[in-house]
C-alpha cells in the first residue's frame, strides 16, 4: 500500500509545485504534468500487482478518538484504479498544449492543484474502506472539482455552471449523509464490514437514497441536469477526467454499496434496470438536439451511463434470481461499457476541446470541413464516434455485445419475468441507433461539408501535446475492439468481488466470446483489405478529376445552403418529442408590410425545468413570506421575546 | 394590622398605575426614584436581619436605586432631549386599562404560588411582579427612547424585588454587582441617547427602523 | 465445398434478381423494360469510367463504398444459402451482422454529408431516422427466434440441421413474423413505400441521394453492395417460408431460386401497386411492423405450441 | 497566580488605554492579548485556584471557551494593529478601552461559576461590546448600538430573573447548597422540578437572546454588521460562545436533575427555529456583513441543536462551536478588508474579488467553504457528527428539516460569494494588501484545518469532561 502513498504523493507535489514557480509559464506546466505522470505511472504497478494477485491492500490509521481513515483495494476499485490512473496521464499531458494563456499563468497553477487534488481524492474514493473516508473524499472530489468548473470564470455561463453544480453536489452529499446516518444508526458503527446486517426494509430504502445521492453525481435521469452547464463550462481536460472518470465514481459507489448491502431483493435490480432504461434513452435524445458540442457530449455521457446502468441491473436481477452466468455477463459487460466509454469519451471531449481552442466556436452549426483542416484531430474524433456508437470494430461494441449477450441468455432463464431482459435488448437496440444518429451528425457537421463560418475556415492543426493522447486513446479503442479478451478477463474479475462466480463456467464463456469479437474483426479487415485491393486495381489507370459538388444543376452553392445539425435532428426530435420538447421562438410574419422576423429553436430539458419550477421555486417562495419577521420596529422584537416566553411556560 | 411592608407593596402598585397613567416623562422619573427607594427598603423589612452591615449595604443600593440613576435619566431629559411630551403607541385611557390588567395579571399570578413568607405579605408578590409587568409594558408600549431606559429600570427593579424577597440569602456583594451593571447600563444608555438626539434630533424609535431586510 | 459454391451463385445472381423488380414493374406498367441483364451491363460500364469526385469531399467519400460492398459480402458468408453450412458462423454473430449493417450505414451517411450539399444531407437525415426504427423490429424478432432455438447464430435459426421447423414450432405467427421482415426489407433496402430508387428529384430520394454524388467504380460498388444487401434480406425470408429439407443439395437450391423469384416479384409487385409514403406517414408504416413482431412473440410466449 | 489576574489585567489595561496616545494603544492591546492567552495556557495546565472560590471556579466547557477568547483576540488585535492605520475611526482610544474592557467581561463570564457572577458578567459584556458597535456614528450604528442594548439588557434581565427562580427552587427544596453551578449540578436531584424548569425557561430566552437564538435573534444582523470588523469578528465568534456557556451549564444542572428529555426538546426546537429563520435571510441578502451574522445565528443553531440531541452529536456541537468561532472570525476580519477597499457593505457594489484582492479573495473563499461545511475545515467533521447522532437518536424528521435549511443556506452563501469574488466590476481599489492584514484570518483557517484532522489529547479530555453531564455516557 506504501507505493500507492508515494504516488499519491508525487501527485499531491505535481499540484503544489506550480504554485512555486508560476512565474515561468511553460516550465511549470512542464514539471507539474511530469510529477503528476510519474506518480499515477508509479501508482499503476501495485494496483496491477494488487488486481492480478488478487491479493487485498489494507491501511488504517485514525484521526482522533472517534473517527478512522481505513483504504482497503480489493478487485472492484483496481479495476476502476485503472481508468483513473490511464486518463489522468492522458489528461495531463493533453493540458500542456490547451492550457496556452500565459497571461493566466497563476490561474492555471490553481488549476493544476486542484487537478492534482482531483486525482488523489477520487483514488481514494475508490479505496475508501468505512462510510467516514467515502464521505470525506467524496466532499474533497466535488470540491476540487468545482474549483475546475470555475477555471475561467470571467464568462456568466461559467460561473453559473460552476454555482449549478456546487448546489448538485450538495444535494448528492447531503442524501449520501442521510443515509450514512440511517446506517449509522443501524449498525453502531462507521464500518463497511457490518452493514449488511441491517433489516431488510431498510436496506432497500439506503439503497433507493443512495442510488438517488450518487446518481446525481453520476447524472441519473431526474438529478443529471448539472452535467450539460458544468462540461461546457470546465477546460476540455478537465471536462475529459469529469466525464470519463469522476461520474463513474457514483457508479462505484452503487455497486460498491450494493455488495455491502448484500440484499438480493429483484426490485433492486429492476429499478437499477428502469432508470438505466429512462437515463440512456433520454440522454442521447437530449443529445440529439444539443447544438453545443461540449453539452452534447455531455448528454452523451448521461446515455452511457444508461448503458452501464443496464448492465447493472442485468447483473443485478441475474443476482436476484441465482443465475451466476447472467450476473456475471451483465456485471462484467457493465464494467467493460465503463471502462470503454472513459476511453473514447475523454478521447471526444479532447478532439472537441482542440475544435474550440483553435476555432472558438462550440456551436457545431457555425463549423464544418475541419477534417481538410485539422486531420489528426478529425480521424480520432471518428475513431472515437465509430466507438461510441458500439460499431463493430471498436470497444464500444465490446461492451454493448456482452449485455446483449446477457439480455439474451436473460429470456430464457426468465419465463416469469420476460419483460425486463425485453426492455434490455430493445432499449440498447434503440440507444446504438440513435447514438448512430447523434454522432454521424457532429462528424458530418463539424468535420466534413465546408466551413460555414471564417474561423472554422482558418482552423490549424492543435498542438503536438494535445495529439498524442487522442492517437493514443484511438488505437486504445482500435485495440480493445480487435483483441478484448485481456479487458473482458478483467472485467470478470472484478465481478468476481461483486457476487460469488463460479470460476469454471465464466472462462470458458469469456474466451469464446473473446475469441468471437476477434475473429469477426479480423475478417472485417481482411474483406476490407481485399475490396480495397479491387477498388485500387479498378483505378488503375483512370482519369480522376475535381469538380464542384452536383447539385441538381444548381450553379453557385454557398456553405450556408449545407444541411445543418437542427435540421438533420428535426425529424428524429420532432418524433421524439415529450422528451425534448424544443422551445421555438418565431415571431409570426404578419400585417401588409411584416418586419423581419427571426428563429430560435431551443431544446429544453424536462427534468430541469420541472425541478426547477415544482421543486425549487415553492421553497424560495415559502421562504419569502417569512421574511417579515426583521421588519426594524424593535417593540416588536422585545415582543418576540416575551412570545417566547409565554409559550414556552405553556409547556412545563 | 397594617404592616409597613404591605403599605409599601400598595405605594408600589399604585406607582405602577400611575405612571402607567401619566403623559410627561418628568413624573414617570419620580415614580422610578420613589420605586428605587421602596424597592431597596423592603426586603430589609421583610427579613428582619437588621444588622449594621447590612443596614449600611442597605443605604448604600438605596442611594443608587433611589436617587443617582433617577438624577441620571432626569439630567438626560432636560439637558439632551429638551422634550418633555411623550407620544405613546397606544392612547392614555388604553394604557390606564393596561395597568389595570397588569395588576389584575400579577395578582392572579401570585395567587397560584405557595410561599412561606406569602402568608404574613400577601401583597409584595402582586408588587413585585406588577412592577415587572409595568417595565415590559413601558418597553412595548411607548414610542419614546426614554420611556424605554425607563421600562428597563422598572424591569430591573421588578426583578430584584422577587430575588430579594422570596430567597432568604442575598449576597450583599452580588447585589451590587447587579447594580453596578445597571447603573452602568442607564449609563450608556444615556451616551447612546445623546448620540441619537444629535444624530436624528429627535429620540422617537419610530426613527429607528432602517435596518431591515 | 458447397457453401462456396452457393456463396458464388448468390453474389452473380443478385443484379439479376434486382433486374427482374425492375421487369415486373414494366411489366405492370406495360412496358416491354429493360433486358434482364441490364444491371451487370451498368456495372461493367461503371467500372470501366474514370471518376469526378468534388472539392469538398475527404478519404471518408472513397473509403463508403469500400465500407458498405464489404459489409454486404461478410453478411452473405454468414446466411445459410438454401440451408446449408454458412462459411462462418459463432454465438451471437446475429448481433454482430445488425451491427455490422449500422457500420456501413454509418460511413454512408458521412458521405452523404462530405459532398456538403443540401440534397445528400436530407437524405442522411431520412435515411438516419427510420433505420433506428427499423432495428427494432429487427431485435423484436431475434427475441423471437431466441425464444424457440436459445441459440444466437443465423446457422441456429434456418442451417439444415437443427432448423427449428419454423411452421411447426412458431406456426401461424410466422405470417407476422414473415410480414414484419418483409416490411423491414422494404425500409432498410430503400424500395418503394419507403423510398423510390428510380426518381431523381431529391425530395423524395433517402438512398439514392446519398449516393448521388459517386461516379465511375465507386458507383458500381455501391450499387453491387445495395444489391447483395437485398438479396440477403430476400433470403432470410426464403428461409422463413419454407426451411429447405427436401434431402438433396440441388433440390435445396432450386427450391431457394425459385422462392427468391418469387420474393422479388412480390416486390416487384408492391412497387407497382402502392405509390411512395409520404415522409411523415413511413414511421407509422415501419412501426407497423414493430407492432407485428412484437404481437407475434407476445403470441407465442402466451400459447408455447 | 491567582485566577482573578485574568479579570483585572484587561480591566486595568483598558482604562489605561483611555488615557495613552494611539502608537501606546496598539501596543497594549497585542501585549494584552499575548498575556491573556499565555495566562489561560497556563490556567489549562496548572488550574489555579481563585480567591473569591466561591464566585469563579475553572470548568472544563469554561476553559474551552476561554481558549477559544483569548486565542481569538491575540488574533483580532494583530489585525487591528493595521486596521487602524488604515481606517478614519474618529476615536481611538474608545476601540481600545472598550475592546480591552470586553476582553476582561468575557474572562470573567468564563471562569465565573456562582449563577449570578455568571450573569453580572454577561450584562457586563454587553455593555462593553456597546461602545464598539457605536464607533462608526452613522445613523445605521446608532439605531444597531439602540437595539443591541435594550434587546440585549431586557433579554438578560430575563436571564437574571430565571436564576433567581433556581434560588426559589433550591429554598423550597429546603437543600442548603451555595449558588454556584458545580454545586447545583452535584445536588440537582433533590431541587424541585417545576421551578427549575421555569427557571430554565427563563434562563434559556434569557442567554439565548445574547446567544442569537431565533425569535430572539433580531439584533444580532444589525449589530454584527454595523460594528467595525474586528469588533465584529469578536461579537461573532466569541461573545456568543460565551452566552451558550451559560446555557449549556444550565441545561447541565437540568440534565444532571434528569429533566435531560425537557431541554433536548426546548434545545433542539430553539436549534432548528435559528436554522430555518437564517436560511430564510440568507437566501435573499444585499449585504455581505449582514449575510455573514445570519450564518452566526445559523451557526448558534446548530450548536443547540446538538447540546439537545446529547451524545456524540453534543461532541460534535462543541466542535462546531470551537470550529466556528475560528472560520467566521476569518470571516469577518476578510469581510473588513471588502469593506475596506470597496467602501460599500452592499453586495452589488463589490466584484472581482479576485481580481483586486486576491489574498482577501483567499482568506474569504476559503473562510465559506469551511463555513458551508466542505472537508479540509472543521466544520465538516462537526456536521457529520451532529448528523449522525440525531440519526442515532432516531429523529429523523427533525434532522431531515435541519439538513434541508442547510442545503438551502450553504446554495445561498454560495452564490452571494461567487457574485463578490466573480462578478466582473471596474473600480479602483483603495486598499493596499500588507500583511497583517490577511495574515490572520490565513492562521485562524490553517488552525481550524489543523484541528479538523489531529485534536491533542489534552484538548479531547477537556472536551469529553465538558459534556460528560449532558452526553450521557459518550466517552470517546
Amino acid at each position: 500500500m506504501n507505493e500507492l502513498f508515494l504516488s499519491l504523493l508525487l501527485i499531491l507535489i505535481g499540484g503544489l509545485l506550480p504554485l512555486l514557480l508560476s512565474r515561468r509559464f511553460n516550465a511549470m506546466k512542464m514539471f507539474s504534468i511530469l510529477f503528476i505522470c510519474a506518480g499515477c505511472i508509479l501508482g499503476l504497478f501495485p494496483v496491477a500487482k494488487g488486481f492480478f494477485s488478487g491479493s487485498k491492500l489494507t491501511f488504517e490509521v485514525d484521526i482522533y478518538q472517534y473517527f478512522s481513515i481505513s483504504l482497503q483495494m480489493d478487485g472492484l476499485s483496481a479495476f476502476f484504479l485503472f481508468p483513473i490512473l490511464l486518463i489522468t496521464i492522458l489528461g495531463a499531458i493533453y493540458s500542456f498544449h490547451y492550457m496556452n494563456k500565459p497571461e493566466k499563468a497563476f490561474k492555471t497553477a490553481v488549476s493544476y492543484l486542484f487537478f492534482s487534488l482531483l486525482t488523489i481524492s477520487m483514488v481514494c474514493v475508490v479505496l475508501a474502506n468505512n462510510l467516514f473516508t467515502f464521505a470525506l473524499a467524496w466532499e474533497i472530489m466535488s470540491l476540487s472539482s468545482f474549483f475546475l468548473v470555475i477555471y475561467d470564470y470571467e464568462k456568466e455561463i461559467v460561473r453559473k455552471a460552476g454555482y449549478y453544480y456546487f448546489v448538485f453536489t450538495q444535494v448528492g452529499a447531503l442524501i449520501i449523509f442521510a443515509s450514512f446516518g440511517i446506517l449509522f444508526t443501524f449498525t453502531g458503527n462507521l464500518g463497511f464490514s457490518s452493514i449488511h446486517i441491517i433489516p431488510e426494509n431498510i436496506k432497500l430504502l439506503v439503497f433507493i437514497m443512495l442510488f438517488i445521492g450518487f446518481g446525481s453525481k453520476a447524472g441519473i435521469f431526474p438529478v443529471h441536469f448539472w452535467l450539460p452547464h458544468a462540461h461546457p463550462a470546465a477546460p476540455s481536460h478537465v471536462s475529459a477526467i469529469m466525464s470519463g472518470i469522476m461520474i463513474k465514481m457514483g457508479i462505484y459507489g452503487i455497486i460498491r454499496f450494493y455488495i455491502l448491502l448484500g440484499s438480493s431483493a429483484i426490485i433492486i435490480g429492476q429499478i437499477v434496470l428502469a432508470f438505466g432504461v429512462i437515463t440512456g434513452i433520454y440522454g442521447i435524445v437530449q443529445a440529439l438536439g444539443q447544438n453545443n458540442i461540449k453539452r452534447l457530449l455531455a448528454y452523451s455521457s448521461v446515455e452511457n451511463i444508461g448503458i452501464i446502468l443496464i448492465g447493472l441491473g442485468t447483473g443485478m436481477i441475474g443476482i436476484s434470481l441465482k443465475q451466476p452466468l447472467l450476473a456475471a455477463l451483465g456485471f462484467s459487460g457493465a464494467l467493460l461499457h465503463l471502462l470503454n466509454h472513459s476511453i473514447f469519451k475523454t478521447l471526444l471531449f479532447m478532439g472537441a476541446g482542440a475544435v474550440i481552442q483553435k476555432t472558438g466556436i462550440e456551436t457545431i452549426d457555425q463549423l464544418g470541413g475541419l477534417l481538410k483542416r485539422m486531420k489528426v484531430t478529425g480521424i480520432t474524433f471518428l475513431i472515437g464516434s465509430l466507438a461510441i456508437s458500439g460499431l463493430p470494430p471498436f470497444n464500444g461494441f465490446v461492451g454493448e455485445f456482452l449485455i446483449y449477450y446477457a439480455g439474451f441468455i436473460g429470456i430464457s432463464f426468465m419465463e416469469q419475468s420476460f419483460i425486463p431482459s425485453y426492455f434490455i435488448i430493445l432499449s440498447l437496440a434503440l440507444i446504438g441507433g440513435l447514438a448512430l444518429a447523434c454522432f454521424t451528425r457532429v462528424i458530418g457537421i463539424v468535420f466534413l461539408g465546408e466551413p460555414r463560418t471564417k474561423n472554422a475556415e482558418i482552423a490549424k492543426e492543435g498542438g503536438k501535446s494535445m495529439l498524442i493522447p487522442m492517437a493514443i486513446l484511438s488505437a486504445a479503442c482500435l485495440f480493445i475492439g480487435v483483441l478484448p479478451g485481456l479487458f473482458i478477463r478483467m472485467a470478470v474479475t472484478a465481478s468476481k468481488s461483486i457476487m460469488v462466480v463460479p470460476e469454471d463456467i465464466m472462462l470458458s464463456n469469456v474466451i469464446k466470446i473473446s475469441s468471437n469479437i476477434t475473429f469477426a474483426a479480423l475478417l472485417l479487415f481482411g474483406v476490407v483489405a481485399l475490396v480495397f485491393l479491387l477498388r485500387t486495381f479498378a483505378y488503375k489507370n483512370k482519369t480522376i478529376t475535381k469538380s464542384s459538388t452536383w447539385g441538381c444543376g444548381f450553379t453557385k452553392p454557398t456553405p450556408r445552403m449545407q444541411y445543418t445539425g437542427v435540421s438533420f435532428a428535426a425529424m428524429i426530435l420532432d418524433f421524439f418529442k415529450p422528451l425534448a420538447p424544443a422551445k421555438i421562438d418565431h415571431p409570426v410574419i404578419s400585417g401588409h408590410f411584416p418586419k423581419p422576423t427571426y428563429y430560435h429553436s431551443k431544446i429544453t430539458d424536462i427534468a430541469e425545468t420541472n425541478v426547477l419550477k415544482r421543486v425549487v421555486k415553492p421553497i424560495l417562495v415559502v421562504f419569502d413570506k417569512l421574511r417579515w419577521i426583521q421588519h426594524g420596529d424593535i417593540h416588536l422584537y422585545i415582543g418576540y421575546i416575551l412570545f417566547a416566553i409565554i409559550i414556552l411556560l405553556l409547556f412545563i | 394590622m397594617i404592616q409597613p411592608v404591605n403599605i409599601m407593596s400598595l405605594l408600589l402598585i399604585l406607582s405602577v398605575l400611575f405612571a402607567v397613567g401619566s403623559s410627561g416623562i418628568i413624573p414617570i422619573i419620580k415614580v422610578v426614584a420613589l420605586q428605587g427607594i421602596i424597592v431597596t427598603v423592603l426586603p430589609l423589612l421583610l427579613h428582619q436581619d437588621l444588622t449594621t452591615g447590612s443596614l449600611i449595604f442597605g443605604a448604600v443600593l438605596m442611594l443608587i436605586r433611589g436617587f443617582i440613576i433617577p438624577i441620571l435619566l432626569y439630567y438626560s431629559i432636560t439637558h439632551v432631549i429638551h422634550k418633555n411630551e411623550l407620544d405613546p403607541v397606544c392612547g392614555y385611557n388604553a394604557s390606564i386599562f393596561a395597568g389595570l390588567l397588569i395588576v389584575i395579571a400579577s395578582i392572579y399570578i401570585s395567587s397560584k404560588f405557595s410561599f412561606p413568607i406569602i402568608q404574613q405579605t400577601p401583597l409584595i408578590l402582586p408588587a413585585a411582579i406588577s412592577v415587572l409587568l409595568g417595565g415590559i409594558f413601558f418597553l412595548i408600549a411607548r414610542r419614546k427612547a426614554v420611556t424605554m431606559v425607563v421600562g428597563y429600570l422598572m424591569l430591573e427593579n421588578g426583578i430584584y424585588l422577587i430575588g430579594a424577597s422570596l430567597s432568604k440569602r442575598a449576597h450583599q456583594v452580588v447585589e451590587f454587582g447587579i447594580l453596578l451593571d445597571v447603573l452602568i447600563g442607564v449609563m450608556i444608555m444615556g451616551i447612546v441617547l445623546f448620540n441619537i438626539q444629535r444624530a436624528f434630533d429627535d429620540t422617537d424609535t419610530a426613527l429607528l427602523r432602517k435596518l431591515k431586510d | 465445398m458447397s457453401s462456396f459454391i452457393l456463396l458464388a451463385i448468390t453474389i452473380l445472381l443478385a443484379p439479376f434478381y434486382a433486374a427482374v423488380i425492375q421487369k415486373v414493374k414494366a411489366f405492370f406498367g406495360g412496358k416491354k423494360g429493360p433486358p434482364l441483364l441490364i444491371n451487370y451491363f451498368t456495372l461493367i460500364k461503371l467500372f470501366k469510367k474514370g471518376s469526378v469526385y468534388s472539392e469538398s469531399t475527404t478519404f471518408i467519400f472513397k473509403l463508403s463504398p469500400i465500407i458498405t460492398i464489404s459489409v454486404s459480402l461478410i453478411v452473405l458468408l454468414f446466411l445459410p444459402i438454401a440451408g446449408s453450412q454458412p462459411i462462418f458462423s459463432f454465438q451471437g454473430d446475429v448481433i454482430f451482422l445488425l451491427y455490422l449493417f449500422g457500420l456501413s450505414r454509418f460511413f454512408t451517411i458521412l458521405a452523404g454529408l462530405d459532398t456538403a450539399s443540401p440534397f445528400e444531407g436530407m437524405g442522411t437525415a431520412r435515411e438516419a431516422f427510420f433505420s433506428i426504427l427499423a432495428e427494432l423490429t429487427l431485435f423484436t424478432i431475434l427475441i423471437l427466434f431466441y425464444l424457440i432455438s436459445n441459440k444466437l447464430s443465423l446457422f441456429a435459426y434456418f442451417g439444415k440441421g437443427q432448423s427449428i421447423a419454423l411452421w411447426q414450432t412458431i406456426g401461424t405467427p410466422l405470417i407476422l413474423v414473415i410480414l414484419a421482415l418483409y416490411i423491414v426489407t422494404l425500409t432498410e433496402n430503400c424500395r418503394v413505400p419507403v423510398d423510390d430508387p428510380a426518381t431523381h428529384l431529391e425530395l423524395t430520394m433517402i438512398h439514392e441521394v446519398m449516393i448521388l454524388d459517386h461516379s465511375g467504380p465507386d458507383l458500381a460498388l455501391l450499387e453491387l453492395g445495395a444489391q447483395l444487401k437485398l438479396i440477403f434480406y430476400s433470403s432470410l425470408i426464403a428461409c422463413l417460408i419454407c426451411p429447405f429439407h427436401l434431402g438433396s443439395l440441388l433440390a435445396n437450391t432450386a427450391a431457394y431460386l425459385l422462392i427468391l423469384l418469387g420474393i422479388y416479384g412480390m416486390i416487384g409487385i408492391t412497387e407497382s401497386v402502392i405509390a411512395r409514403y409520404k415522409m411523415t406517414k413511413t414511421p407509422k408504416f415501419i412501426l407497423f411492423s414493430f407492432a407485428l413482431a412484437l404481437f407475434a412473440t407476445v403470441v407465442i410466449l402466451e400459447f408455447p405450441s | 497566580m491567582m485566577l482573578e489576574y485574568l479579570l483585572f489585567v484587561p480591566l486595568i489595561a483598558g482604562i489605561l488605554a483611555f488615557i495613552m496616545p494611539d502608537k501606546i494603544n496598539r501596543l497594549l492591546l497585542v501585549s494584552t492579548g499575548i498575556w491573556n492567552l499565555g495566562f489561560s495556557f497556563y490556567i489549562w495546565f496548572e488550574r489555579p485556584e481563585a480567591i473569591f472560590n466561591q464566585y469563579f471556579k475553572i470548568s472544563p466547557e469554561g476553559l474551552l471557551v476561554l481558549l477559544v477568547i483569548s486565542f481569538l483576540f491575540f488574533i483580532v488585535s494583530l489585525y487591528s494593529i493595521s486596521y487602524l492605520e488604515v481606517t478614519k475611526l474618529s476615536n481611538k482610544s474608545v476601540y481600545t478601552g472598550s475592546m480591552l474592557f470586553f476582553l476582561a467581561t468575557m474572562s470573567m463570564a468564563t471562569i465565573s461559576d456562582h449563577i449570578i457572577v455568571f450573569w453580572i458578567a454577561i450584562e457586563a459584556t454587553t455593555l462593553a461590546s456597546a461602545p464598539l458597535i457605536l464607533l462608526h456614528k452613522t445613523k445605521e450604528s446608532l439605531e444597531a448600538t439602540w437595539k443591541y442594548v435594550i434587546i440585549c439588557s431586557v433579554g438578560i434581565a430575563l436571564a437574571l430573573l430565571g436564576s433567581v427562580l433556581m434560588t426559589i427552587s433550591i429554598d423550597i427544596a429546603g437543600v442548603d447548597v451555595s449558588l454556584t453551578f458545580s454545586a447545583l449540578t452535584d445536588s440537582a436531584g433533590q431541587l424541585d422540578k417545576a421551578w427549575l424548569k421555569a427557571g430554565f425557561i427563563f434562563v434559556l430566552v434569557g442567554y439565548g437572546t445574547k446567544m442569537g437564538l431565533a425569535p430572539m435573534h433580531t439584533w444580532l444582523p444589525d449589530a454584527h454588521s454595523e460594528a467595525p470588523s474586528p469588533a465584529s469578528a469578536l461579537l461573532s465568534g466569541v461573545l456568543l460562545n460565551c452566552a451558550y456557556l451559560g446555557i449549556l451549564k444550565t441545561s447541565g444542572i437540568l440534565f444532571s436533575a434528569d429533566l435531560g428529555v425537557f431541554t433536548g426538546n426546548v434545545l433542539i426546537a430553539f436549534g432548528l427555529m435559528s436554522v430555518i429563520a437564517s436560511a430564510t435571510f440568507i437566501l435573499k441578502q444585499t449585504d455581505y456583513k449582514r449575510l455573514l451574522a445570519y450564518s452566526s445565528i445559523e451557526n448558534m443553531g446548530i450548536i443547540a441543536f446538538g447540546t439537545g440531541i446529547g451524545g456524540i452529536a453534543a461532541y460534535g456541537a462543541i466542535l462546531h462551536l470551537i470550529h466556528h468561532s475560528l472560520i467566521k472570525s476569518s470571516l469577518f476580519l476578510s469581510s473588513g478588508n471588502i469593506l475596506l477597499g470597496y467602501g460599500s457593505k452592499l453586495i452589488d457594489k463589490t466584484g472581482s474579488l479576485a481580481k483586486y484582492l486576491p489574498k482577501t479573495f483567499v482568506c474569504f473563499f476559503g473562510g465559506i467553504i469551511g463555513l458551508v461545511g466542505l472537508p479540509p475545515f472543521g466544520i465538516f467533521i462537526s456536521k457529520l457528527l451532529i448528523i449522525l447522532g440525531a440519526f442515532q437518536q432516531g429523529r429523523y424528521i427533525v434532522v431531515s428539516i435541519l439538513l434541508v435549511c442547510l442545503l438551502l443556506i450553504s446554495a445561498g452563501l454560495m452564490r452571494y460569494v461567487m457574485k463578490i469574488s466573480f462578478n466582473p466590476i471596474e473600480t479602483t481599489i483603495a486598499l493596499k494588501e500588507k500583511p497583517l492584514l490577511y495574515l490572520p484570518q490565513l492562521t485562524l483557517l490553517v488552525v481550524s484545518v489543523i484541528l479538523c484532522f489531529w485534536i491533542p489529547d489534552a484538548l479531547y479530555q477537556t472536551i469529553i469532561q465538558s459534556i460528560s453531564s449532558i452526553s450521557g455516557g459518550f466517552n470517546g
